[in-house]
């Protein structure tokens, strides 16, 4: 069972292999299809990622140009091919010259975007992040799967569940010392357990594995080596959680360290089958692709978004934290069923 | 008359620059040596380069081994044939042992795709027998001298039982005693019935060891001759196409004060307490084997790499010189024995090279190089020294070896220093260059320069030097006026 | 005329990289006349190049003396970390004009560190570049991430962002800064006694040592002064980005070595010219903008790049292949006259 | 003995030797977990794809060449052998690494053939190929990860000889060995070595230098498939990203082992020490508790280190050399 603290949605989340997102595109469709006709033109709109060619934003990327379909506008998504700010700020440079309508934008650093966001309002083009908040001011809205706040507690909260006690060492996995989005995460549930659970101890600063799976196998290792006595782990960034639980099942202490951390479903289901990661958990990606694209055209079309608003492809009513933050709702939990 | 091992006719090679070979013709038969004669730029290497495979003559070159008419696309096709060839720059691997760069050609040849080292191993004591060098085969070439580099290449030729051996230039980096050895080897070799090419620019050792002489000159063929036939002069006006004569410039007079004064000079494993005087406006001639440290020495005293102990006065004054920069602030030049790899930015023009050491001296106001005045005086220079060809934009590697040396030469004098140390600096230049460099060296004296002339060639030695002084082992050895003197006389110095 | 033959004759390398260059331009302006050859957009690429073009340049010194610099991009991100800590401080915040001139005191202060480390690790110790700076890469990486914890530094005095993003008399300072760059540069490198030094250094180190020249002394200067121009990229890449973070830039590196070399700069040293390495930028910035309007995905954009790079270098080849054959054939026809 | 000993502290590879010794020292003192055969054998295994790839850059190395394609081919090749499983669900370890090794070598011939006939630099040449195999390879799968790979797959990775000694260890070692033959014992090797030490004398005594270069470079991307049979067997499931800067890792790693990037010199001793070393530095900068923040600092200190240190040795040795034997 999904051990989310708040109140879930209408709709729960399709697994992400499956036609997603089952329960808002279908029943949108019909009402969109004559959209296009109604609004007289499509707009352009971009989805930037990070970076594109990883299973993640794979992902998110679908669902975006599948809300292009339902909704009839032109989605365009593509971004850099390395986490480099630099290279995001030229290329929406380029979009902006190009004359796009709106542009949505997973910043890898919120600051270094900022100049190139007021370009692109002052060019009157709709401006939207999503899954990392871009500096608030420049947005006119702001899309994010869940609250980065909630998902470090989230978490915390699985981490001790499993572990069954709420004191003992642990450690965390990251992706890389310099990755936004993750590094919020992490200081969210340093916080959260240094206040909730005081017995829990963080062994060490959070250790980088490049975002590459080998590697958090053999630093998952070295740490058990070098904290015999640890608990468990949380590991932040995809690949992390199933190299931690690789190296856990190596050692065969399975029983021994709880592993939770963020991972894409298909990924994790051979080390969810013997135990050796305990909780896998991720929002629906494509959902918030399609989210995004959703709410960018109810912008373009002159509509404001409110909390408990409805929204053109997403039937479900919209969960605001203000007046620009759209939440889509708690992460689904992957666990041994 | 025996058949011939090879003959060739109509072979021309152009290069972008310039026609190196004119259908020029050669032949050699089994068990003579066959001198090939001429100046820097003739074609010597040229056409050595094509027998061996290495480089392809123009159409219509004709090529016959063993009576059968034939075509070298290859090295390996030369090899086969059973020509094997000692360049003039050994091209040898530094990197590898002296058993492995002798006992591997046969490997090559036969194309054995696994190898025994015990095979090459006795290879290469054979073969370094055979040329009679103690030379540890376990050794790593670049730790070895000059010296012994050139023996390591003669074997590994030897090595490689050929029909016909091309030595270019055998003899430009061996000393004395080690070239009557190369004579030995040659004997022998001519006694196994293999046919010898040989090329230098040493009169005496051409008639030493030749049979026959083929002169080219300017890539042009000038004719074959038998050696009983001709005297030096002949030959030499054949090469040059007019007159050289070997002047003695010695001159025991008016010498000026003291430029330099070195006090028990000593660098361990280098030399050792090495004294001497010498006066502006006098040459001092350095001899020796090689090996005998007359270029560390040098080297020491340019800042290359500094002594252990040992004074260095400059016009009196105490120095001490760390870095060739500060031996050039005090109006000390040294011409290195290598051209190719100490002397000359090969890739780079006849301009830049010699205006290297002073390029600060064609700074303007704003510091940038004034290129009218460098330019002047880059000809100035050329002109001077009558580097050809004369133009300032050719690059350093299309200049021939004697052309070559004048551009350093030039690049030195262009400082104006006071004092000049020249090592070998007539090695692998011809007849005519040589004796040019000679008048050159001799009027900076009259000028009142300083000049230190490191050579192993005595006659050279005995032509331009006032004073000689003899190394052996690192140590002075003897010091003789240039008064009366036999070449024996400095070699009992020289030999133990 | 005769300058004309001077110009084939001296600087084909050039001119073939100009004619490759206004060939993909126009290219490019056919394909999408409105949006590409929008004043917009050339003023967009004019922000966009000169922070690359500064880092090719600081590649291509280091290059010409046979060595190569791989530190030039975290080199620089660390200056900038150092001079955003100043910006953003408090100081900064109160005096806005003397943070500013100190921050960039500072990080042209840090550049010049990491070329001296460069410098004297190659020169005075005679470690070949490459691995020296492969080792510095890493270190000055690791400071960077131990300074900011991986964090991006940022909040900076309005003013600062001038640098980046503001134009004089309607032209990017970016591009003013970068030209006044290409000329020093040019005049440095190509006119200066050091320059030349450094070509003969790049050809034959030894002979110039033994021609009087301090080649120890020329090599550090190399290295400082390839620090300084990553420090002027920092620069402006810190203010258009308006933060600083140790991944800033990061996929300069090969891009910079790319640039070099399509530029012409032979890799082994000793041969190369300022205006090759520039035009070849402008190429590189020109295919990627373009194809980037066009909406081509980045992959297809880096295997185009890297294609380009290839093909024109084995032209160049084949076309001196044919050169000397021409020569020859004149000589022979010449000498059978 | 003596001699033996004198001769020992001469060789190149003495300097590193001595760091790796160091470390370890220090290590096992602080950590009780360092000097174990699990943790060991957990290090080696965990660096063996590096080291695998490694032996594959030495030939390289030693011929005054490069090759920083290898990351593009290792994803390349892993790609392949992913899909290859996928979709022959029934085949065996031997034929996957097969298949891999192969496709490796054909990027390798690729840049072989690219450098030598249109003598464009190594450098430049496998930095061209890298950026476009590395297109080419995330243009194909997207980057989506292949997982699921058959159960047979999966066991020979997480295999152990008595339960100690890796596969992955074992795939390391064959390649090494492989290496040090062909370096030693052929005629190919030895070119490699002619080569490195001058070209042009190489082309002189008759070595066929073009092919010579076609198969450094086929051998090096034929190691870098084999590495990434390696890799996959050891994380189960191919992710098309997870290579990038592996290059430079690798080449640190072979010069750290003494080889020079000037060419000439390198041996497959030295390339096992830099294996080494790197593994101890990582897996050690852990077990010795160093503040994550600080572990790239002290890895670009010790690379910085260890090359000085080497170059420094190589000087004292060579201003030791007796140039003339001096009358004393
Ligand atoms: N690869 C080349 N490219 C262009 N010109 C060349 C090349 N090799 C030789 N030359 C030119 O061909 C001519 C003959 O050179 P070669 O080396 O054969 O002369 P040589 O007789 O060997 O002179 P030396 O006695 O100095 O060795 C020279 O003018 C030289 O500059
Ligand atoms: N690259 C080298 N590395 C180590 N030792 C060398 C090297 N080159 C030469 N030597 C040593 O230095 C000694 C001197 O070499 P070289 O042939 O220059 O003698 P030299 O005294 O300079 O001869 P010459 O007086 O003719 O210049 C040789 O006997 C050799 O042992
Ligand atoms: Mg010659
Ligand atoms: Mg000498």
């Amino acid at each position: 069972g999904c051990g989310s603290k708040e109140e879930a949605p209408a709709e729960t989340p399709a697994p992400a292999e499956s036609e997603a997102p089952a329960a808002p595109a279908e029943s949108a469709a019909p009402a969109e299809s004559e959209a296009p006709a109604a609004s007289g033109e499509s707009y352009d709109i971009v989805v930037m990622p990070k970076l594109i060619g990883i299973p993640y934003f794979n992902q998110t990327g679908e669902g975006a140009e599948k809300a292009g379909k339902d909704l009839g506008v032109n989605v365009i998504y593509n971004g850099p091919t390395t986490a480099d700010a630099a290279e995001q700020v030229k290329m929406l440079e380029d979009y902006i010259t190009q004359g796009v309508d709106a542009i949505c934008v997973a910043p890898n650093d919120p600051a270094a975007l900022d100049p190139v966001l007021k370009k692109a309002k002052e060019a009157g083009i709709k401006v939207l992040d999503w899954d990392t908040p871009a500096t608030e001011a420049l947005v006119d809205a702001s899309i994010h799967q869940i609250s980065d706040k909630e998902l470090g507690e989230h978490c915390v909260d699985k981490l001790v569940e499993y572990m069954g006690t709420d004191e003992g060492e642990y450690a965390i996995i990251t992706g890389g010392l310099s990755a936004a989005n993750l590094n919020a995460w992490i200081k969210y549930a340093r916080e959260y357990a240094e206040e909730k659970f005081p017995n829990l101890k963080l062994v060490e600063d959070p250790y980088p594995t490049d975002e590459k799976q080998d590697v958090a196998l053999s630093t998952a290792k070295d740490v058990m080596k070098a904290y015999p006595d640890l608990k468990g782990f949380i590991c932040m960034s995809t690949p992390a959680p199933i190299g931690t639980a690789q190296a856990v099942r190596e050692l065969g202490l399975q029983d021994k360290v709880t592993v939770v951390g963020t991972c894409v479903q298909e990924d994790c289901q051979d080390v969810l089958s013997d135990g050796s990661l305990d909780c896998g958990m991720l929002w629906n990606t494509q959902n918030l692709g399609y989210l995004t694209v959703a709410c960018a055209k109810a912008l373009l079309d002159g509509n404001t978004l409110s909390n408990g608003a409805t929204i053109d492809g997403w039937d479900s009513p919209l969960v605001m934290e203000n007046d620009k933050i759209v939440v889509m709702g708690p992460p689904d939990d992957y666990e041994k069923k | 008359m025996k058949e011939k091992f090879l003959e060739i006719s109509n072979v021309s090679k152009t290069f972008p620059g310039v026609k190196a070979l004119d259908n020029v013709k050669f032949d050699i038969v089994p068990g003579e040596v066959h001198a090939l004669v001429g100046e820097n730029g003739a074609g010597k290497s040229t056409l050595i380069k094509i027998l061996s495979g290495f480089q392809q003559p123009d159409l219509g070159a004709k090529i016959v081994i063993e009576g059968k008419e034939t075509k070298l696309n290859g090295v390996m096709d030369a090899i086969r044939q059973g020509i094997s060839v000692v360049y003039q720059d050994f091209s040898l691997f530094g990197n590898l042992t002296v058993a492995e760069n002798i006992g591997i050609n046969e490997i090559i040849e036969k194309n054995r795709p696994v190898l025994k080292w015990k095979e090459i191993n006795e290879k290469a004591v054979k073969a370094l027998a055979i040329v009679g060098a103690e030379i540890d085969p376990k050794e790593i070439v670049e730790n070895l001298s000059v010296a012994k580099q050139q023996m390591v290449a003669i074997a590994s030729a030897v090595a490689q039982d050929a029909k016909m051996i091309i030595l270019d230039e055998p003899t430009s980096a061996l000393s004395r005693n080690e070239v009557e050895t190369l004579y030995d080897i040659i004997d022998n070799l001519k006694k196994k019935n293999i046919a010898i090419m040989f090329v230098s620019h040493k009169m005496e050792e051409l008639f030493h060891v030749s049979d026959r002489f083929t002169i080219f000159r300017d890539g042009q063929y000038v004719d074959t001759v038998d050696a009983k036939d001709v005297t030096e002069d002949d030959l030499v006006s054949m090469m040059v196409g007019r007159k050289v004569e070997i002047k003695s410039y010695a001159n025991l007079e008016n010498k000026g004060p003291v430029a330099l004064k070195v006090e028990g000079l000593s660098k361990k494993g280098n030399f050792k307490n090495i004294n001497f005087e010498l006066h502006e406006g006098e040459v001092i001639g350095i001899t020796g084997l090689v090996g005998a440290g007359r270029s560390e020495m040098a080297q020491a005293i340019f800042g290359i790499n500094p002594p252990d102990s040992g004074k260095v006065y400059v016009r009196g004054k105490e120095v001490h010189i760390k870095s060739p920069a500060q031996a050039l602030q005090h109006g000390i030049a040294y011409i290195p024995e290598s051209r190719q790899t100490q002397g000359l930015v090969l890739p780079k023009t006849i301009e830049s090279n010699i205006t290297l050491p002073v390029l600060k001296k064609y700074r303007n106001k704003i510091g940038l190089i004034d290129r009218k005045t460098q330019r002047a005086s880059v000809d100035k220079w050329v002109e001077m020294l009558d580097v050809r060809p004369n133009d300032p934009d050719m690059l350093a590697m299309q200049l021939s070896g004697g052309n070559q040396q004048k551009v350093v030469l030039a690049k030195w004098i262009s400082t104006q220093a006071k004092i000049l140390i020249v090592d070998e600096p007539t090695n692998g230049v011809d007849v005519g260059a040589k004796a040019e460099i000679h008048q050159i060296i001799r009027k900076l004296a009259s000028e009142g320069t300083a000049v230190i002339v490191i050579s192993s060639e005595l006659p050279e030695i005995l032509s331009v030097s006032d004073r000689i002084l003899v190394m052996r082992k690192g140590r002075i050895a003897g010091e003789f006026l240039n008064k009366d003197l036999t070449q024996e006389m400095i070699m009992s110095k020289a030999v133990v | 005329m005769k300058f004309y033959k001077n110009l084939r004759s001296k600087h084909s390398n050039e001119l073939t990289l100009a004619i490759i260059f206004i060939g993909i331009f126009v290219l490019m302006s056919i394909l999408s006349p409105d949006k590409f050859l929008s004043g917009n957009n050339i003023k967009t690429m004019m922000f966009q190049m000169p922070e690359f073009g500064l880092m090719a340049i600081a590649m291509m010194i280091a290059v010409l003396t046979g060595g190569i610099n791989l530190s030039i991009t975290t080199g620089a991100a660390l200056s900038s970390i150092v001079c955003a800590f100043i910006l953003s401080s408090e100081f900064s915040q109160n005096n806005n004009a003397l943070g500013i001139i100190l921050g960039l005191i500072a990080c042209m202060v840090v550049a010049v560190i990491c070329g001296v480390i460069n410098g004297y690790v190659v020169a005075y110790i005679g470690v070949a570049a490459m691995l020296v700076t492969l080792g510095s890469k890493t270190l000055f990486e690791g400071l960077g991430l131990a300074f900011t914890k991986g964090g991006s530094i940022s909040g900076f005095p309005e003013a600062y962002s001038f640098l980046g993003n503001g134009s004089v008399l309607g032209i990017p300072f970016p591009i003013i800064l970068y030209i006044v760059v290409i000329i020093v540069s040019y005049l440095l490198i190509e006119r200066s006694a050091w320059g030349t030094e450094v070509y003969m250094v790049g050809c034959n180190e030894i002979a110039t040592r033994f021609s009087g020249i301090n080649t120890k002394k020329t090599l550090m200067k190399v290295y400082i002064y390839s620090g300084i121009m990553a420090g002027f990229a920092s620069i402006l890449i810190s203010s258009r980005y308006n933060s600083a973070k140790t991944d800033y830039g990061s996929s300069y590196m090969m891009q910079a070595v790319t640039a070099v070399v399509l530029g012409g700069t032979s890799i082994s040293g000793g041969h190369g010219t300022v205006a090759g390495t520039v035009l070849a930028v402008a190429i590189v910035q020109v295919i990627s903008t373009g194809l980037n309007i066009l909406g081509v995905n980045r992959y297809i954009i880096n295997i185009i790049t890297g294609g380009i790079l290839i093909v024109v270098l084995a032209l160049r080849y084949i076309t001196k292949v044919m050169e000397d054959n021409r020569k020859i054939k004149e000589r022979a026809a010449a000498a059978a006259k | 003995m003596k001699n033996f000993a004198k001769n020992f502290v001469k060789r190149k590879e003495f300097g590193i030797i001595l760091i790796v010794v160091i470390l370890s020292v220090i290590l096992t003192f602080l950590s009780s977990a360092f000097l174990t055969v699990t943790n060991i054998m957990d290090f080696m295994k965990s660096n063996s794809v590096y080291g695998i790839m490694a032996f594959g850059m030495l030939p390289v190395l030693i011929s005054a060449g490069i090759d920083l394609s290898v990351s593009a081919t290792i994803a390349l090749s892993a790609v392949v052998i992913g899909k290859f499983m996928l979709a022959f669900p029934n085949s065996n370890p031997v034929i996957v690494i097969l298949v891999a090794m192969i496709v490796g070598a054909a990027v390798g011939v690729i840049n072989g053939l690219i450098i030598t006939k249109f003598n464009i630099p190594p450098i430049v040449t496998t930095l061209g190929v890298m950026t476009i195999v590395n297109g080419a390879v995330l243009l194909g799968t997207g980057g989506a990860w292949i997982s699921g790979l058959p159960q047979w797959w999966v066991s020979f990775g997480s295999f152990k000889l008595f339960g100690i000694v890796p596969t992955q260890l074992f795939m390391l070692i064959f390649a090494g060995l492989v290496t040090w033959l062909i370096l030693k014992f052929t005629l190919v090797g030895r070119g490699i070595y002619a080569v490195g030490g001058s070209q042009s004398s190489a082309v002189r005594v008759g070595y066929n230098v073009n092919r010579i270069l076609i198969f450094i470079y086929a051998f090096c991307g034929m190691m870098a498939g084999l590495g990434a049979a390696a890799h996959i067997s050891i994380v189960g499931q191919v992710d098309p990203n997870t290579y990038t800067g592996y290059e430079l890792d690798v080449i640190s790693t072979v010069v750290l082992g003494g080889a020079s990037v000037m060419g000439g010199t390198g041996t497959v001793f030295g390339t096992t020490l830099g294996v080494i070393l790197m593994a101890v530095l990582k897996n050690g900068l852990i077990l010795a508790r160093i503040p994550n923040y600080w572990q790239k600092v002290v890895m670009g200190l010790v690379i910085i280190i260890a090359v000085s240190v080497d170059v420094i040795n190589r000087k004292r040795e060579q201003a030791k050399l007796v140039r003339v034997d001096v009358e004393e």
